[in-house]
């Protein structure tokens, strides 16, 4: 049974090749061809949703699946692993990526057609998975460059003339921290002899009381390395123009998940060098998430943009995941956890709704902003209040968890921050949604192009999502305090 | 914009061999240094040692059978993986292992290694064409 | 007897659905706010207090519900005045506006009938943002800034409000809570939302605004104070000033609606002032003054609603001479002043009386006269210009939906001035004064004397006609907001720079957190 | 002279790698200066294996041999910066066809 993991990564991967390999004649009749692409497309996400399926009970009741590919022994060999944490995780990426999927299906007509946009999609989709399934440091910093650089051209299929600009910036800040990532994994192995995550974590331990500044090094590369990747306060400079510049079901993934996979990578790597030293480190990352979290506001405050101003939102809800996961307290993590899941649906929701106002309205000026369909609106405000943290809706839930968590590990100033950046997002939300109501004449008569039911539908399941999961809590608790178990907290 | 008659005669003279060396580093790369991708590399330049030599024409290499062949190869790899685990082996698996020694000995092996040469070796091919596309186009 | 309580709740709410899909949009909602105006009278003959709690299936919060006398009151008001505002807006066609106002008849009746904190403060979220999109429902550029104000305000209390709840044991949490309150009760230094919401919202909201939204803010104190210990002495200057404070803004302003906000805001100064006293005599002034202030207030914003859809002016010098063309509205505006001044038959009377004998320092009293009078001066002005004077502007008909309210509303007044007792039956409290005979009816003839003196010698000296903008409280929360926007902006272009830099910025975090470390 | 060996040398090479990704000002040097950040790297990898007189794993009888697990790791790591540094040119050839200037300043 546990034959299955391997399929998760490997199906993608063909699907990919499959893409690639159909993109290439042009004799074939040109929408037959996109035809086919589509149903190849779909059907290889469909099939990665049935393994997810198949493998659901195992996970969520608690054991754990590990498969060793070709046969040799964990210590030498790529292990993948799968257990309620990662699972969780992967569940939610694959649902967006095939939401977003349909989103791109009528949305990038031409720019499907001419190039292998959607092999690189799918090689994503392939790294994504990846990362959340290996036990092997390396083979994770593998996964995160194919996933790194399939976005990279991903980002530059809008064909902008900004959108190269933003992909260079990015691919020289990620090319950076994946080196360093590099060089913390060689110090790791160079210390504990293996790469695999569970023998690692005893020479860890060891190393901690030989020399712990060794520990520290390592440590410090980690966090610059992922903080990058995750965009903390100093290392955030890359995502504004990256995620506001990619066509909109990128910038969704982007923003909603491949920042989630880079969290996943710092919880898996900091709770490897041991409880002990992780408790007397978590200040550290506390106090970078509050300083993330308020800049990620201020910044978002005063962007025209209206993919910008998400964009920088996103800074502040990671900045909030962060100081979770720096407080350390059981309660504290699984409101982190529980926020990864919850902020990775609202924010893509929030891309895709902002993609068709846009679209709509012409414009990705806020104040010209224009209600287009009125579903899409309703769905943009129960987002945008989803991620604001306003009761009903799951935002609301683990951040009151997160800062119920703070205040009883005693760093109630972080509690503070977070709520008064909440208030904040409030104002630059609701700056949007006013624009809406805001009786503007048309200037002329434009035509408002029809919103196709593949680019709206997704959107409204996404919302739909975050009512439920706000209703019902107990869902995304549970998992999240089955998921904590499995990482050792 | 040919090259002068000597550089042509001598890539007409060492091209083969090149594709020999290329092919014998990819079939022996589990027995001594070498393997898949390095064999690829040097297929690879072989065919820009060509271009150079006789000018930028596309032969019947063209650029659409090379990237065919590249993701084809590609495909086969990720199958010959699958096959192993079919056969109830791990993913990846080396599971024609005989006594014989050599070339053969490694059962799946060289296999593995023969498709990621024939992926490296189109890849370049492609990576070249689209530069020498890019350098032809008008200003 | 707890499936009543189920029931006036969840009828509203699932009205509200319900508007947005049937056919005839406003008889589903009289229907559901009617009927749960009803399901609400029947509770009253229960054996009171209430206790009971609802489990939701996979959710860990649980609604515990606690009825008494206090909170079953108010949600009689709550239901009555949303069932009126109903009756009151058929000028309105839009869905969302009925499923909206059904939809926040549920949130607050749920908000009066939670027991815990964290209840209280998820529907008391909830209710903002539904009110947001209430008084944003005119769509212009005045209304859409003012809704953005209200917001910012409004969640910013509640944030506090979840903050309190956090540092529940410390004592800033007791404070944070009280804040919170005062922002949501519209007091002093926080009632600027109030002065720019009501004008902006449809006269029915901004009657439901002032006659039952503001006084969740101060509800929530009573019910919750005790559960942080909080002794609430601090308050009495902030009630104080915004009683003061109130009135003289009130004196001066020119638009109709921003007259009654700013007298709002006095009222309620006079109500926390009773809250924070606990003593048995002002807690029952205070139970009975919250039902009256509801009553005459949306009375007298239904009157001056029926004036501004009649001659579309808002303003006060320009409005006059209405008494002949609409006799009725005249006369149901007469009783609304008349009352909300505490004149003797009416409602206003027993219960400013009841509250006045209950103070007991002097500058208490001082303040009480110097308000009661100020109301009166501020709203023989708002008669006599608007009805009385030259007749001015031409009159459209008010349609007769628009009219009975009104008629509802002013035959209430009058009832409970002469019946107090109605109302306090229910709390337990009893009318210990007997107001007729003592010497309550002198005193009050002295103030209304006192308000008119006031009025004639604000007119004569110009200082009630020209409004000076006196608005510092206002331009302060502007000011933080514009600072705090000029901020990130220095922030934003500081930190554009080009890739070098960005590298450099990675490197130096490296090394500061190594030996942040190491140290 | 002891501590002179391929990791130092490795470390060194990553640091004026860093250095001149910070300093220089045209992209192509940029990227180049990444490249030798990776070949830092991968010599750092390699010389983390090395046992003294030991032999490469390769066929044949041999007792001491050197680890081959960065090796075979520094292959990837080979590959994964050839791509990105091809991705980066073609990324600097459209930057440059459509801004018409290298220079890291333009680009904010």
């Amino acid at each position: 049974m546990s034959g299955i993991l391997i399929l998760l990564v490997a199906v993608p991967l063909m699907t990919a090749f499959l893409l690639s390999v159909t993109a290439l004649p042009q004799k074939v009749p040109h929408t037959t061809l996109m035809k086919l692409r589509n149903v190849l497309s779909v059907s290889g996400m469909g099939v990665l949703c049935v393994i997810l399926a198949v493998c659901a009970p195992a996970a969520l009741s608690g054991h754990v699946l590990t498969y060793t590919v070709g046969g040799w022994s964990p210590f030498l060999g790529v292990a993948l692993r799968l257990d309620a944490f990662s699972f969780s995780l992967v569940v939610v990426s694959v649902l967006v990526c095939f939401l977003a999927l349909f989103y791109s299906i009528p949305h990038m007509g031409y720019m499907r057609r001419m190039g292998k946009y959607d092999a690189f999609y799918f090689l994503m989709v392939a790294g994504i998975v990846g990362v959340f399934l290996t036990r092997d440091i390396f083979n994770m910093y593998v996964f995160f460059e194919i996933l790194s650089i399939s976005v990279f051209v991903l980002i530059t299929a809008g064909e902008k003339k900004e959108s190269y600009k933003a992909s260079l910036k990015y691919l020289i800040l990620a090319s950076l921290s994946s080196a360093l990532f590099l060089f913390a994994v060689g110090i790791i192995y160079a210390s504990c002899g293996s790469l695999n995550m569970d023998y690692a974590a005893e020479g860890m331990k060891s190393m901690v009381e030989e020399n712990p500044e060794l520990m520290y090094v390592v440590f410090t590369l980690l966090l610059v390395s992922l903080g990058v990747k995750t965009s903390i306060v100093p290392l955030h400079f890359w995502l504004p123009d990256a995620h506001s510049i990619a066509p909109t079901p990128i910038s969704a993934i982007l923003s909603g998940i491949i920042l989630k996979v880079s969290i996943y990578a710092m919880v898996r790597l900091f709770l490897l060098c041991g409880w002990q030293f992780y408790s007397e480190v978590s200040p550290i990352i506390a106090y970078t998430g509050a300083a993330t979290v308020a800049v990620g506001t201020l910044l978002a405050l005063v962007q025209k943009d209206i993919k910008r101003m998400l964009a920088y939102s996103s800074i502040s809800q990671i900045g909030i995941i962060v100081t979770g996961i720096g407080i350390g307290t059981d309660l504290a993590l699984q409101g982190a956890l529980f926020h990864v899941v919850n902020h990775a649906l609202m924010k893509s929701g929030l891309f895709l709704c902002a993609g068709i106002i846009a679209g709509q309205s012409r414009t990705r000026e806020i104040s010209k902003l224009q209600m287009g369909a009125p579903g899409v609106a309703v769905s943009f405000v129960v987002l945008s209040l989803g991620i604001i943290g306003v009761p009903p809706l799951n935002g609301f839930v683990s951040k009151f968890i997160i800062c119920y968590g703070a205040v009883q590990a005693q760093y109630s100033g972080l509690a503070f921050i977070i709520l008064a950046a909440s208030v904040l997002s409030c104002g630059y939300y609701f700056r949007v949604i006013q624009a809406f109501f805001k009786k503007k004449k048309r200037r002329k008569k434009t035509p408002m192009y029809r919103v196709s039911r593949f680019m709206s539908f997704p959107v409204y399941i996404l919302a739909v999502l975050c009512v439920i999961l706000g209703l019902f809590p107990l869902i995304g608790l549970q998992i999240a305090d089955l998921a904590l178990k499995m990482v050792g907290g | 914009m040919e090259m002068s008659i000597i550089v042509r005669t001598t890539t007409r003279f060492l091209a083969p061999l090149m594709l020999l060396f290329g092919v014998y580093i990819i079939l022996t790369g589990h027995l001594n240094p070498g393997g898949g991708f390095q064999g690829g590399v040097i297929l690879g330049s072989v065919l820009l040692l060509f271009y150079l030599a006789f000018g930028l024409r596309e032969g019947r290499f063209s650029e659409n059978v090379a990237s065919l062949i590249e993701d084809v190869s590609a495909l086969l790899l990720v199958v010959v993986g699958l096959l192993g685990m079919l056969l109830g082996k791990a993913f990846f698996s080396t599971f024609l292992e005989n006594s014989f020694s050599g070339i053969f000995g490694a059962g799946v092996v060289p296999v593995i290694n023969t498709l990621i040469g024939l992926k490296v070796g189109t890849a370049f091919v492609v990576l070249f064409y689209t530069f020498f596309k890019y350098m032809r186009r008008e200003p | 007897m707890d499936v009543f309580v189920i029931l006036a709740v969840v009828i509203p709410v699932l009205g509200s659905g319900a508007t947005l899909v049937l056919p005839h949009k406003r008889w589903t909602a009289l229907f559901c706010s009617g009927v749960s105006f009803g399901v609400l009278c029947r509770l009253i003959i229960e054996p009171l207090p209430l206790e009971f709690i609802i489990r939701l299936p996979m959710n860990p919060l649980h609604i515990g519900v606690f009825i008494d006398g206090f909170s079953l009151i108010f949600a009689l008001l709550l239901s009555f005045l949303f069932f009126l505002a109903v009756v009151y807006s058929s000028y309105i066609e839009a869905r969302r506006y009925y499923s909206l106002l059904l939809l926040d008849l549920g949130l607050l009746l749920l908000i009066v009938f939670s027991q815990e904190l964290l209840i209280f403060y998820v529907f008391l979220e909830m209710s903002t943002i539904v009110t947001y999109f209430l008084v944003i429902y005119n769509e212009t550029e005045e209304a859409v800034k003012a809704g953005f104000k209200y917001l910012i305000m409004n969640v910013g209390g509640a944030i506090l409000i979840l903050l309190a709840i956090l540092l529940k044991g410390s004592s800033l949490g007791a404070l944070l809570f009280v804040a919170g309150c005062l922002v949501k009760a519209g007091s002093f230094p926080v009632h600027v939302w109030l002065a720019d919401a009501h004008p902006a919202a449809p006269s029915a909201v901004s009657a439901l605004l002032s006659g039952a939204l503001v006084k969740v803010g101060v509800y929530s104190l009573f019910r919750f104070a005790p559960h942080f210990g909080a002794d609430l002495s601090w308050l009495i200057p902030v009630a104080l000033t915004s009683m003061v404070i109130g009135v003289f803004l009130a004196l001066v302003q020119s638009d109709v609606k921003r007259i009654l906000a700013y007298s709002t805001v006095s009222q309620l100064g006079i109500v926390l002032l009773g809250m924070v006293l606990q003593s048995d005599a002002s807690v029952s002034g205070v139970m009975l003054h919250f039902v009256n202030h509801g009553l005459f207030k949306a009375l007298l914003f239904l009157c001056m609603g029926c004036v501004i859809y009649a001659t579309g002016e808002r303003n006060i010098h320009h409005l006059g001479g209405l008494h002949s063309k609409m006799p009725v509205t005249a006369a149901a505006c007469l009783i609304g002043c008349l009352s909300i001044s505490g004149i003797p038959p009416f409602n206003g009377f027993v219960s400013k009386s009841i509250l006045f004998h209950a103070l007991e320092s002097p500058v208490m009293k001082a303040a009480f006269v110097i308000t009661s009078a100020g109301t009166v001066a501020s709203f023989t002005r708002l008669f006599r210009h608007t009805f009385l004077g030259k007749s001015g502007a031409k009159v459209k008909r008010i349609p007769r939906s628009m009219r009975l309210p009104l008629l509802l509303l002013s035959g209430l007044c009058i009832l409970l001035g002469f019946f107090p007792g109605i109302v306090l039956s229910l709390t337990g409290y009893t009318v210990e004064c007997d107001v007729w005979s003592s010497s309550a009816v002198p005193e009050v003839l002295l103030t209304a004397g006192l308000g008119i003196a006031f009025y004639f010698v604000g007119l004569k000296t110009k200082v009630i006609l020209e409004t000076p903008s006196f608005s510092i409280v206002d331009r302060f929360f502007c000011g933080c907001g514009k600072s705090i926007e000029y901020f990130s902006e220095l922030l934003d272009r500081w930190l554009t720079q080009d890739v070098n830099y960005y590298a450099a910025y990675m490197i130096l975090f490296l090394v500061f957190l190594f030996f942040l470390l190491s140290f | 002279m002891t501590w002179v060996n391929g990791i130092t040398i490795g470390i060194v090479l990553v640091l004026i790698g860093f250095y001149g990704v910070m300093t220089r000002k045209n992209l192509i040097k940029i990227v180049l200066c990444i490249d030798i950040i990776f070949l830092g790297l991968i010599l750092f990898f390699v010389s983390i294996g090395y046992v003294e007189e030991g032999v490469a794993p390769v066929l044949g009888e041999f007792t001491l041999f050197v680890d081959p697990l960065p090796q075979t790791l520094m292959l990837t790591t080979v590959v994964v910066g050839l791509s990105t540094t091809a991705l980066a040119l073609a990324l600097i050839i459209k930057v440059y066809e459509k801004y018409k200037t290298l220079d890291v300043r333009e680009l904010k």
